[in-house]
Parts: structure tokens; C-alpha cells; sequence
């Protein structure tokens, strides 16, 4: 049977002892899921003589450390290798991988360019974006202003989150008014500059919409400027930052990408291909996030 | 009368370093008074100086360091583990006047280990603080397991409170400014400051205690680097072990951009507030203008370096 | 080995007139070396307060060294100092300074982003009851400072970085000063000091010699330590050889002393009337001093350019040199006129340049000798993109021998060199980059008198196979030793040219005063 | 024989400043042979030849740019940039040669450009340079929209290809290596060099033109930027706007790591490949130990202390 939080349930081992690479990074609360997932993994997988080892790949997310990282995990012969590839650009090492027999997982987010990964578990960017633009247009009653602030200019993930909210919102809302986007570097220090500077020249912004890091940056801005309940922000991960300002009533609405479960489920999906053959149900696995609101909170 | 001195003033200007990045600032501050509507609110001037306030309170200390001749690139974490540390301490303790002050302490007990490595094992001040901001970093990121630790009270008025609308870190600011102004010019520690930087040796044989001042301006701009973070955490209200990550080539651009010169021995104190209020006011515009996210970029870098060019046309081929 | 003159201390009658003061200081055996080098050998030394001892030797004989050893910034591998009778170990220049030894270095080394007033109280300023620094108080006892060493005339506010390197030396002399030192070292204190400022330092020399310090004057000006001395005391390869009286010897014995033979350079009739003319300016201006310069000099010339400080010698050779641009006029060598956009045209084009100020704008500190010798004709002994490094060593050990450099090693860092020996690497830079007309701005500051000659006569055997030498000095005997004309410059202005046969130092002197 | 030579080399090295860091190379190295039965595989070896590659060839360009009491901030940009401009060459033209050498082209200029502003416009190189990597990034935001572009072929191969198991790359930068270090220490232009950062008025008046080679080493710097950038966008077979995002410090990191001063005159080009070797030895320990993150950066901070502190403590006081 399943473990706990995960969706799929280990083969018998006939094969002899597996070893499973799990390359992740960890610079921020997102990470810490992910983890946890690895480690439940792990638990799970050691009664059926497999280990999952977490590899941190630092706190500097690049294509090039995954790159390093792959390599390293190569060096290391496991059997196998869940990895958070991110960027764009890791698709060759990944296929080198594949090539030499040692069956790479995806999880999280990839790059555009297709590589032979065994399978990718994770939300799609894109439509992630579009599934919160469906919730600010809801929100906005589909007029007024909304606020954008993404992560770092040019970071795959972050545009796509943009873009897939903001095609949608410009082709359906007409009316809903575009300020920004402007760029935070993940920093919460900034995003609090850049809404209070939003508020300055747009006094009737009521929505603010953050692609990536520091949501809770924005939230307080917020809060700091009295506009509690008549502007409201929407970002992505239910880190702690961010849940405490979504009970108090700034934050409206956080997707999650249920992490946990993508970590888990991925390596005992790749587990089971390397003692059984078993492939993964599709390719592309789709995780819908959990769109958490106030009321969930509560 | 009141003319005439503001000329004085003006002309007097001129003839520093500092004088063309507040022409680019006073350029910049010209045009978006008529560009936006918004711009010379009160409310969005006093938005422009809180958010200079922690780069400019950072750079102070910064700014010594550099006219001694040595450079903190620490400053970054040194502002994120102060934060961590203040937050612990006060989440375990229960006590917001330990957790501060340890806050306050880590600042300045970084900010010693930088002034040691220099000054007693003769580590390059680049590389040393190049070890301190990755060994910062990873200390704050291994207390908190990488979560930000809620941080409230007093710290929070100070980052996020106004006096009479004006905000608690800007009037903070202010004060630092003239106090360290008025240190480095005036007393004997800042000449000796002065002196170091411009010609190390020299001093050293006219009696000056070359690594008690060395010691003395690293301690002091990770003090500072210690109450940006409180203030900044408390301006959250969280205290992330991120927080502050790259603000060390913010600051030491404000600096730089304020006419103080890398090579030592020459630096004022008005200018690093001017740079920093420069890059703060930079920001602002692009929001108050809506520029379009790339060319904020672009803009940002052409800023830069117009500020500082004026100052070399200007000045001509005197060097070398 | 080393012939030795010297005085019987108890015997000799005139050591008593000395010795009337106590000892002051009593150094016993001093030797030190630089990694096997050996500097010093077991020098002894008596000072007693009250009394200027000049030390003179050639250029490396050690003067500096052994001055550093008795200040506590080198410590001597062996031997032992004395000072009144007790001995002392002084294990770094600060202690040297509690103890009351002041010293002045050869290197000039204001503080030059601070005020006047600040440097002269650096590392002791006054405070205000608030703990401020007293800037009144400060400028106040500085001016007093000043004009104990004769430079009243200075603006204690002033920023110091933008004083003359000669009222940047008085600095430094009256920081000395204010510690009411009981031992003053002065090293070459004098080179950059006009006849003026020389005449306000003297008399506060005498007027510390009357408070009862015991004062050290290194100087290579003879004629200085003959007039202001009690005792002069000669240091030859690291050994002291002679101890006189400046009243009972004369200027060649003292050379004898310094450099084992008696030579000293004499001007040679020298005839170049009928050469080409190498360098040709008319007009020649600029917008800051100078004005109008016409001249004509001619192939294998040496020719003097003589001015007061500020008179706008070293501008001049400046815009011969493509180092600023002049603003009007013409400058032609050989014929063909010059439009220098830098000096590295100028280096190409046949001219290269002694610089006036060693440290600053001489020497790569960092670099070795050979390196600093080689800089200025790695692209003509270029072969394609690579330097002829091998050959820079044999060139360098070429210079050396002729120029009489002394050091361990061409590999070893200019900056180990002492000062004299610095000023003849720069020399053989210029010489290696064989030049058609070169360039000398007080070529000979912190020269020693042998060495001098020997650089006269170098200078005197290029012109001969027809280099042309432009030499601007402010020193009149080194006009008379070696041009064939001087131009006289006051105050931007050419005050006029004088031919050999007119030159003396009277007329000379007379010219430099004519726009004042 | 070899024996009494290793020795002799071993014992040059001692006098030399980057022997700290060679000895700290040396020292991790053993550990990890004994830590990880993986680190001594060929295979592995030549991994962390090619991780360090990149930043060993843009800082060989640093390198000089240092030496000549330079710095060049813009590199991580520049390696975005190039990356960029020959990516989309490459697409709309599609001739891989008009991609390629545009993208090098794309280094020299901005190499150029930072050069110009410093020689001509008299700008501090810090805050030129400063200006420049935000303008260049922002340039390659602009081109691409922020979207990664797909780059391939030759580029690929030089990134990501291997000749008998060596990594192309990795055979370029020791051939790089070799060429800027003759060019250093036997050319005129590199003794030149060398020179003007010693001291910059001497040289102008010994005839060295200055503002020639300040451009030459702010364009040769580019350059290597630009080939740093075609290496890793062909590495990855995309390029990203934000590549090389941060490089900066890394580059200088090694440049000094390897014994380089700041403050110009001095440096050893073998010291810089080692100096970016050990940061790519570092980076394969942490995998291979699987060190968690937070202590990576911990232990990041203390190896780079350590290498320099070294030597420091070997030096003593003999500075100022
Ligand atoms: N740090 C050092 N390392 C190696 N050699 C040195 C060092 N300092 C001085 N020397 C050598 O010691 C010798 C004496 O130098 P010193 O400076 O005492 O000479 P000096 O008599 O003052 O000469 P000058 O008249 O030129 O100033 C020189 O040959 C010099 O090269
Ligand atoms: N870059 C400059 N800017 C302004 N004034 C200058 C500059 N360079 C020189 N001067 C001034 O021009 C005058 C002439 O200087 P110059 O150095 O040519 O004189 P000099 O005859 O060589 O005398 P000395 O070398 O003894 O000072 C001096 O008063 C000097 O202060
Ligand atoms: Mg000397
Ligand atoms: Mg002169």
C-alpha cells in the first residue's frame, strides 16, 4: 500500500539493493517539503532495500549545479535519479544519464527543451498561471487594477507563471488594468517597496499578484497601509510566512505545488522502474496545486 | 540671503566628488516631479527615504571601511544572521531587549571576526569577508532550517513605524548620517581613519594604531550591517536568513556613487546618503512611471554610470 | 681592510668641544644584512645632545639603514645601543618615538588627503571637552609649528596632497619638530627645499641643537653639511671611514672619504655650434604658466633649464614629453613637428624623460630592477610580440656597471634599492630606450656626489655621440657642471638663454628673479 | 631525478603567494581520496576540470583586468549576453559561424565599452562596469523576452563534448591557460601590464600607453566573457538571458584566491586556474560527501579563509 502522502505503492525488490539520487536545492521554506518527502521516501523505501540519499545541490539554484550535480551522482553509480532540473539547459546531461542506463525522474519544474527523462512530476507553470488568473479575475469581479511582481526577470518559472495569468486575464478581462511587472529578486523587502511605490501612483490597485519569492514582503505592505481586505495578495507555497498572512486576511489566495507528494510519489515511481521495469502511468505527471483562500486558514 | 548661501552651497558642492551624483539625483528628482503626479507627495518622498534607509545606514559603515582602505562584502549576511539571531533569541527567550541586543551583538561580533582576520592573520580584506559572507549566511540558514522566524515589537515600529508620518528608519537615518559625519570629520578616531587609508604606512609611523582603526571600522560597519537587519526584519516583521542576500554590491555602490574613492583616504559621508537615495529613488521611478519591465534594467545601469561620468568628464585627464 | 681616518674620540681635541654635552646616544658593533646581503658591518657611533652630525656616504653605503636601526624601524642583526648610558631595544618605531627619536625619512610621506594641521598632529591630536577634535587649537600650534621651520607662509587648512613635494618635506619637518625630539634624524631633508626654505630650515635646526637635541643631517649637498654641522661623519660600504671637523677639511677630502678616490667632474668645453637644430619651439604655450617659449637646441647640446620652484621647468619638459598637450605654438624635433598625444608617441619618437619625483612618478614599486630598467624599450628590443628578456639582462648588467648601480641582484624589488640607486635605475630606463633627445628633471636629487660625477659624465659622453639632453634643475652648481647654454624660465616666461662663456651663477640667479 | 625536480618545484612554489591555495587544493584533494572512493575515478576528475572551466577562463581575462588595478563586474552579464546574441544569430540567420562570432564579438565589445568608459570617460571601473552589467542583462531580457533560446552545434560540442574522455572544455582552458600565460609574463603588452598596475604615472611617462592597454585588458576580459558564456549556454544547449547570473564573484573570487592583489601589479595566472580548480573542488565534495546545503556554504566561507589566511600567517607582518 501507498505510504502516507504519496499516491503509489513499491514492488518487491528482486534485484538486490537500489540506490536512488535525490538532487534538490534548499534556499528557502519551499525546499523544506521536498526534503521530508525525500526522507519519507527513504523510511519507506529502506524496507524494501532501497535508499533514497538527499543531495543538496546548495543554495544557489542554477542549471549549472544541476549539471554538477548530475555528474556527481554519475561518479557515484546510483541506480537511479529523482532531480529538480528547474532551468533550462539540463536536458543534455539528463539524456547522458538516461544514455548510460541510470534513468533520471523529474520533478518539480523543467526546462523547455525535452530531454528522455524517465517521466516529469510536477505543475505546469503555465497553467498554473492560468488557474490563478481564473481566481484574481474571480476576485476582481474581472475590473480594477492588479499589481505584478515576479521573481527575477528572465527565470523561466516566474515568466511562465506570468504569462500564463496575465494571456489569460488580458484575452478574457480586458478590463482588469495591468501595473508592473516589476522584479524582486525573491526578496520580501522589495516586494514591500514595491507595493507601497504601486500604491503611490495607483491608489486603486486592489489586487497584487507575485510570481515567486516573498509574498509575505507584499502582505505586510499591505497591512502597513491599512488596506486590509480592499487590496489582497496571491502568490504561490504555503510556507508559514505566507499562511499567517492569509489567516489575517492580506494574502486572498496561495497555490501550492504539493511537493511533498512529488518528492515521495517520484522515487518510489522510480524505484519501481529500476527493480521492475514498471513505467510511470505518463510522462508528464500533472499535479494540481491546492489554491488555498482565507477561509481555509480559518 | 537665504539665496546666497544655497549657492555657496551649491558651488561649494562642485567642487566634490560627490557632486554629480546629486546632480543626478536632483536631475532624476526634477524629472519625475513632472513626469508624475505622484512623485513629490509627501507620503511618496518619505516612501523614497525609508526605503534608502537601510542601504544608506549599511554604507555608513561601509563608507569608513572603504576610506580605511579595506571593503566588507559580508554585509549581506551579516544583516541576515543579526535578524535570525534577534528573532531566536527573542522567540526562546520571550524577551525583546536580549533578543535585540544579541541581534546588535552578532553584528558586531562579525563585523570583529572580519577586523581580526585582517588585522591579525593579514587576510586580504576582499577574501576574508568573501569567507564571513558565506559563513554568515550558512549559520543563519542552519538555525532557522531555512525558515523565516516571525520578529515583531519594538524592532517592527523601528522598520515599519512613523513619527508623525515620518518613518522610524528614515529619522533613523538621519540621525546616523550626522552622527557619523560628524565622527569622521571631527573626531580622532575618523581622521585617523582618513589617514590610514590614504597612506597606511605613513600613519603607522606617526603613531597611528593601524589595526586597533582597521579593527575598529569593520566592527562598526557590521554594528550597522547588525541594525539593518533589525530593521529590515522588523520592517517584515520576519526574520528570514536570506534576508539582505546581495545588498553588499547595493551598498557599496552607494558608497562609490557618493564620491567615495576605493583606493582609500578620501570619502564623505553626505555623498553615501545621496547614493544611496539615488538607487532608492531610481526604484521608485520605475513604479511611479510604469517602465517597462527590461528596460528597467537598462535604465538602472545607464543611471550609474551618467551619475558618476559627469564627475570624470568633468575632472579631465588630472589622474596618472 | 677599510682605510680608516678616524678621530681618537679621547684624544682628538675637537671631539671635546662635543663631548662638553653628555652622550646621548652610544651605539656599539650595529651591523645588519638583507638576506645574506650584509649592509652594515660593526658600526659604531657616538651622538651626544647638543650636537648636528652630518652622515655622508655614497648613494647604498647604508645611511638609511643604520638610521632606521637607531629610530626602531629595522632592528641590527647584532651590536647594541646605548642611550644615555642604559641600553635600549627599540622594537618598533613607536617605542622609538617614546624614547624622543624623531626621524624625517628620504621618502616623502604626508597624509595627503588631510589638512596641514591634522598631519602635523597625527597620531596626538588636541581634543575639545566634547571630545571633538580642537581644529582651532590644532591650526593655531601649527602655525607656530610652521614657522619654526621657516614655512610660515603654509595655510594649515590646507589640504596637504596639494602642497610642492619641498613644502611637503617642511611638513614633515615640523611634524618632527612638534615632539621636541631629543635625537632628530634628518634624511636628505633638503633635496626638495629651495635655497629660501633651506636658509628658515638651518636656523630651526640650530635653535633644536640650542634646546640640546642631538640631531642627524644625511644630506649629498657638501656644501650643507660643511656650513651646519659640528662633526660629519662618513659611511662607506656599510662602515663608517671618517670622522672630521668641518672647519679642518675640505669638500675633495670629504669625496676622498665617501668614495676612495678624489675625483670630482669638471666641465668640459664642449663645442656644438655647428649641429643640426634637434629641437625647435616657438610659441610654445599653455593654458596655466607657460608662455610664449622660444628655443633652438641643438644636436649633442646639453642644455640647462634653470627657474624657481614653480617656474615651470618640469611643465615644459612635460609638453615635450606628450605628457599634456600645449595649447599653442610649435614643437619640432628634427625638423618635423611634434603633436604628442601621449608620452608613449614621445618614447617612440626619440625622447625619453627622467621624471622629477622618484617615488611617485619614477619607480614600479612592485617590480625588479630589471623590470624597472626594461619598461621603457620592451617594444624596441621587441621580437614580434614577445620581449627580449634575456636580453634586458644584459643590457641592465651594461647600466649597471657604467652607472655604478649597487645592488644584490637585477632580480631583486627596486624598492629594496636605496633612494640614490633607485634614481640610477631610472636613469638607465631612459638610457636603454636610446633616445634621441633626452629628457632629465632634477636628474640628480638624492644622487651622491661621486655618483653625481659619474652621472655628468655619462651624460656628457651620450651628448658627445650626439644625444641631445635637455636638463632642468634647480640647482645652479649642476647647470655650471654640465650645460653648454641654460634657458632661464620665471614665472612661465623665458627669461633668456646664456651661453657657456656668460654663465654664472649670479647672472643666473638674477634672470630667475626677473618676473618677481 | 623527477623526484629532486617535484622538490625544487614544490619549494618555488613556497615563495610564491598562490602556494596557499595550491596547498589547500592539495589538502582537500587528499581528504576527498580518502572520503570518497568515487573522487580519484578519472571520470570524476575531469567533472570537476570541466565545472571549473568557465570561471577559469573568464578569470583569466579578470586576472589582467585585476592586474592592471582594474575590476570588471560585467563579466556574469556579458556571459549572458554573448550566450544570447549568438543563440538568436544563430536561429534567425541559422549559420552556426554567424552565431558564434557574434557572440564573441558580443564580449569584446562590451568589453570595449567598459574600457571606453573607464579610459575616456574617466569612470571608476567598479561603478562603470557596475553600470554595464545591469545594461548588459538587461539587453539580453530584451532580445529574448526572458524566454531561454535553444543553441546547439559546434557550441555544444565545445561545452559539453568530450575529446578521449577529456572535456573540451576543460582542454581549452588549459590551452587558454598556457597562451594568456606566456602572453603575461614574455610579451610587451603583458610585462606593460603588469607595469601599469604597479604604478600607473611611472609607466605613462617610461613611455607605456596607458589608456591602450587599460582598453586592451577591458576587451580581452570581454572576450573571455563572451567565450565563457558560448561554453556554458553550448553546456547546456539553451541560452538563458540570466545566464552567468552572479559570476562576478566567483570569477574574482579565483582571480584572488590564486594570489592576485586588488590592488594591482601582482598576480600569477597559474594561481588563478587554481583558485577557480579549488572552488570546482569544492563544489564536487559537497556532492560527493552529500554535505547538506547549509553546511556547504558554512564550510564554503572557511575553505576560502583558510587558503589565504595561509599564506597571511606564513607572510607575517612585513605590509605597511
Ligand atoms: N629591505 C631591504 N632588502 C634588501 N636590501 C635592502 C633593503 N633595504 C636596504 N637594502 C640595501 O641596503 C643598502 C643600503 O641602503 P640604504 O638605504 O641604507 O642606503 P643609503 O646610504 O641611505 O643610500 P641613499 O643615499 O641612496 O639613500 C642598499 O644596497 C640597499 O639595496
Ligand atoms: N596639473 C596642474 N594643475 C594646476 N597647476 C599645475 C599643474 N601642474 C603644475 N602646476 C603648477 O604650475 C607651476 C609650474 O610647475 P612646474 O612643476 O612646471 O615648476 P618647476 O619649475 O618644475 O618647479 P618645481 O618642480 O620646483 O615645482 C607650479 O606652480 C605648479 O603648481
Ligand atoms: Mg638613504
Ligand atoms: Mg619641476
Amino acid at each position: 500500500e501507498a505510504p502516507q502522502g504519496g499516491s503509489v505503492a513499491a514492488v518487491e525488490n528482486t534485484k538486490g539493493p537500489v540506490r536512488i539520487a535525490f538532487l534538490s536545492f534548499q534556499n528557502n521554506p519551499f525546499w523544506t517539503p521536498v526534503t521530508e518527502g525525500a526522507k519519507a521516501a527513504n523510511d519507506y523505501l529502506s524496507k524494501f532495500d532501497a535508499t533514497v540519499d538527499f543531495v543538496d545541490l546548495g543554495d544557489e539554484l542554477s542549471a549549472e549545479a544541476v549539471v554538477a550535480g548530475i555528474e556527481g551522482a554519475l561518479a557515484k553509480k546510483y541506480d537511479g535519479i529523482v532531480v529538480v532540473p528547474i532551468f533550462d539547459g539540463t536536458a543534455r546531461i539528463i539524456n547522458e544519464a538516461t544514455d548510460e542506463g541510470v534513468p533520471v525522474f523529474n520533478i518539480v519544474a523543467e526546462g523547455a527543451t525535452e530531454s528522455r527523462r524517465l517521466a516529469f512530476i510536477g505543475q505546469d507553470a503555465t497553467s498554473a498561471g492560468k488557474q490563478i488568473g481564473e481566481f484574481i479575475a474571480e476576485k476582481m469581479d474581472g475590473k480594477g487594477k492588479l499589481g505584478v511582481i515576479t521573481g527575477y526577470f528572465g527565470a523561466t518559472q516566474h515568466t511562465q507563471r506570468m504569462s500564463g495569468a496575465l494571456d489569460y486575464l488580458k484575452a478574457s478581462f480586458p478590463d482588469i488594468q495591468i501595473v508592473g511587472p516589476f522584479e524582486n529578486k525573491d526578496k520580501a523587502e522589495s516586494a514591500y517597496s514595491l507595493v507601497q511605490d504601486m500604491m503611490t501612483a495607483n491608489p486603486d490597485l486592489s489586487m497584487v499578484y507575485m510570481t515567486a519569492g516573498g509574498p509575505f514582503g507584499a502582505a505586510k505592505a499591505v497591512k502597513d497601509l491599512n488596506l486590509t481586505g480592499k487590496v489582497g495578495v496571491v502568490g504561490f507555497d504555503h510556507t508559514p510566512d505566507n499562511m499567517q498572512y492569509l489567516k489575517s486576511g492580506e494574502m486572498v489566495g496561495l497555490l501550492d505545488q504539493a511537493p511533498y507528494q512529488q518528492a515521495l510519489d517520484s522515487s518510489v515511481m522510480l524505484y519501481n522502474y529500476i527493480v521492475a521495469g514498471q513505467e510511470p502511468p505518463a510522462k508528464v505527471i500533472p499535479v494540481t496545486g491546492k489554491l488555498l483562500t482565507p477561509d481555509d486558514a480559518k | 540671503m537665504a539665496m546666497h548661501s544655497g549657492l555657496t552651497f551649491v558651488r561649494g558642492l562642485g567642487r566634490h566628488r560627490e557632486a554629480s551624483v546629486f546632480a543626478m539625483l536632483a536631475a532624476v528628482a526634477i524629472y519625475l516631479s513632472f513626469a508624475s503626479d505622484y512623485f513629490l507627495e509627501p507620503r511618496n518622498l518619505l516612501n523614497v527615504g525609508r526605503q534608502a534607509s537601510v542601504v544608506a545606514i549599511v554604507a555608513l559603515g561601509q563608507a569608513l571601511v572603504i576610506i580605511a582602505r579595506g571593503i566588507d562584502l559580508s554585509v549581506g549576511s551579516v544583516i541576515g544572521l543579526s535578524a535570525v539571531v534577534a528573532a531566536v533569541l527573542m522567540r526562546d527567550t520571550g524577551s525583546e531587549a536580549i533578543g535585540l541586543t544579541a541581534g546588535l551583538l552578532t553584528g558586531l561580533v562579525c563585523g570583529l571576526v572580519n577586523g581580526v582576520l585582517y588585522t591579525r592573520f593579514r587576510i586580504n580584506p576582499f577574501i576574508a569577508t568573501l569567507g564571513t559572507l558565506s559563513i554568515a549566511r550558512g549559520i543563519a540558514l542552519l538555525m532557522t532550517g531555512g525558515i523565516p522566524v516571525p520578529f515583531g515589537g519594538f524592532a517592527e515600529f523601528v522598520g515599519a513605524g512613523r513619527i508623525f508620518d515620518i518613518p522610524v528608519s528614515f529619522l533613523l537615518m538621519i540621525v546616523l548620517a550626522v552622527v557619523v559625519h560628524v565622527f569622521a570629520s571631527r573626531t580622532v578616531i575618523g581622521r585617523e581613519i582618513y589617514a590610514i587609508g590614504d597612506n597606511p604606512k605613513a600613519s603607522r609611523l606617526a603613531g597611528v594604531n593601524l589595526r586597533a582603526i582597521r579593527l575598529f571600522v569593520f566592527a562598526f560597519c557590521g554594528l550597522l550591517a547588525g541594525l539593518g537587519g533589525l530593521i529590515l526584519a522588523g520592517n517584515l516583521a520576519s526574520a528570514d536568513p536570506n534576508l539582505g542576500m546581495g545588498y553588499e554590491l547595493d551598498v557599496i555602490a552607494a558608497v562609490i556613487l557618493g564620491g567615495t574613492a576605493l583606493s582609500g583616504g578620501r570619502g564623505s559621508i553626505l555623498g553615501v546618503v545621496i547614493g544611496a537615495l539615488l538607487m532608492a529613488l531610481l526604484n521608485n521611478a520605475f513604479v511611479l512611471l510604469g517602465i517597462s519591465a527590461y528596460w528597467q534594467v537598462v535604465t538602472k545601469g545607464l543611471v550609474i554610470i551618467f551619475a558618476v561620468g559627469l564627475d570624470g568628464l568633468q575632472r579631465g585627464s588630472d589622474d596618472d | 681592510m677599510m682605510q680608516s681616518d678616524r678621530m681618537n674620540e679621547a684624544a682628538a681635541p675637537d671631539a671635546a668641544a662635543a663631548s662638553a654635552q653628555p652622550l646621548l646616544i652610544r651605539a656599539r658593533g650595529i651591523a645588519k644584512g638583507f638576506s645574506g646581503n650584509a649592509v652594515l658591518h660593526s658600526v659604531d657611533l657616538d651622538l651626544h645632545a647638543g650636537e648636528v652630525v652630518g652622515l655622508l656616504g655614497e648613494n647604498g653605503a647604508g645611511k638609511s639603514t643604520l638610521m632606521h636601526i637607531l629610530s626602531g624601524g629595522l632592528q641590527a642583526d647584532t651590536g647594541t645601543i646605548e642611550m644615555e648610558g642604559a641600553p635600549v631595544r627599540f622594537g618598533s618605531v613607536a617605542e622609538g618615538i617614546a624614547a624622543g627619536v624623531s626621524f624625517v625619512h628620504q621618502e616623502l610621506s604626508v597624509i595627503g588627503a588631510l589638512s596641514v594641521a591634522e598631519n602635523l598632529h597625527l597620531g596626538r591630536m588636541a581634543k575639545t571637552a566634547a571630545g571633538l577634535v580642537n581644529f582651532s587649537l590644532m591650526q593655531k600650534a601649527s602655525r607656530a609649528l610652521l614657522e619654526r621651520v621657516g614655512a610660515g607662509h603654509i595655510d594649515p587648512r590646507k589640504e596637504a596632497g596639494a602642497l610642492r613635494a619641498g613644502e611637503q618635506q617642511l611638513i614633515e619637518i615640523a611634524k618632527a619638530a612638534a615632539r621636541k625630539p631629543r635625537l632628530l634624524i634628518l634624511d636628505e631633508p633638503t633635496s626638495s627645499l629651495t635655497p629660501h626654505e633651506v636658509g628658515g630650515f638651518f636656523s630651526y635646526v640650530r635653535e633644536a641643537r640650542a634646546a640640546g637635541a642631538a640631531i642627524i643631517f644625511i644630506t649629498h649637498r657638501l656644501e650643507e653639511a660643511m656650513s651646519l654641522c659640528d662633526r660629519v661623519v662618513v659611511l662607506r660600504n656599510g662602515a663608517i671611514v671618517s670622522e672630521r671637523r668641518p672647519a679642518e677639511t675640505t669638500r675633495q677630502q670629504l669625496i676622498a672619504d665617501m668614495t676612495g678616490k678624489p675625483a670630482i667632474y669638471e666641465h668640459r668645453p664642449r663645442s656644438v655650434n655647428g649641429g643640426e637644430i634637434a629641437l625647435s619651439l616657438r610659441g610654445v604655450s599653455d593654458d596655466r604658466l607657460l608662455d610664449g617659449i622660444d628655443l633652438d637646441i641643438r644636436k649633442g647640446e646639453i642644455f640647462g633649464l634653470f627657474g624657481l620652484v614653480g617656474a615651470g621647468r618640469t611643465e615644459l619638459l612635460d609638453l615635450i614629453h606628450g605628457v599634456h598637450r600645449h595649447k599653442a605654438g610649435t614643437i619640432k624635433l628634427f625638423g618635423k613637428e611634434l603633436s604628442l598625444l601621449d608620452p608613449s608617441q614621445a618614447v617612440r619618437a626619440g625622447i625619453a624623460l627622467v621624471p622629477e619625483g622618484r617615488k611617485t612618478a619614477g619607480i614600479l614599486p612592485q617590480h625588479s630592477v630589471r623590470d624597472n630598467a626594461a619598461i621603457s624599450s620592451l617594444r624596441r628590443f621587441a621580437r614580434g610580440v614577445f620581449s627580449d628578456r634575456a636580453g634586458d639582462a644584459g643590457r641592465v648588467e651594461r647600466h649597471r656597471q657604467s652607472l655604478g648601480i649597487r645592488m644584490a641582484s637585477d632580480t631583486q624589488a627596486i624598492s629594496t634599492l636605496s633612494g640614490g640607486n633607485q634614481q640610477k635605475v631610472i636613469f638607465a630606463r631612459a638610457l636603454m630606450a636610446e633616445p634621441r633627445l633626452l629628457l632629465l628633471d632634477e636628474p640628480t636629487h638624492g644622487v651622491d656626489v661621486g655618483a653625481k660625477s659619474d652621472l655628468y659624465g655619462i651624460v656628457t659622453r651620450e651628448a658627445d655621440k650626439g644625444l641631445t639632453v635637455i636638463v632642468a634643475s634647480s640647482e645652479v652648481p649642476e647647470i655650471l657642471a654640465l650645460c653648454d647654454r641654460v634657458a632661464i624660465l620665471s614665472k612661465g616666461r623665458l627669461a633668456g638663454v646664456l651661453e657657456r662663456a656668460e654663465m654664472t651663477e649670479d647672472r643666473i640667479l638674477t634672470m630667475a628673479f626677473k618676473e618677481h
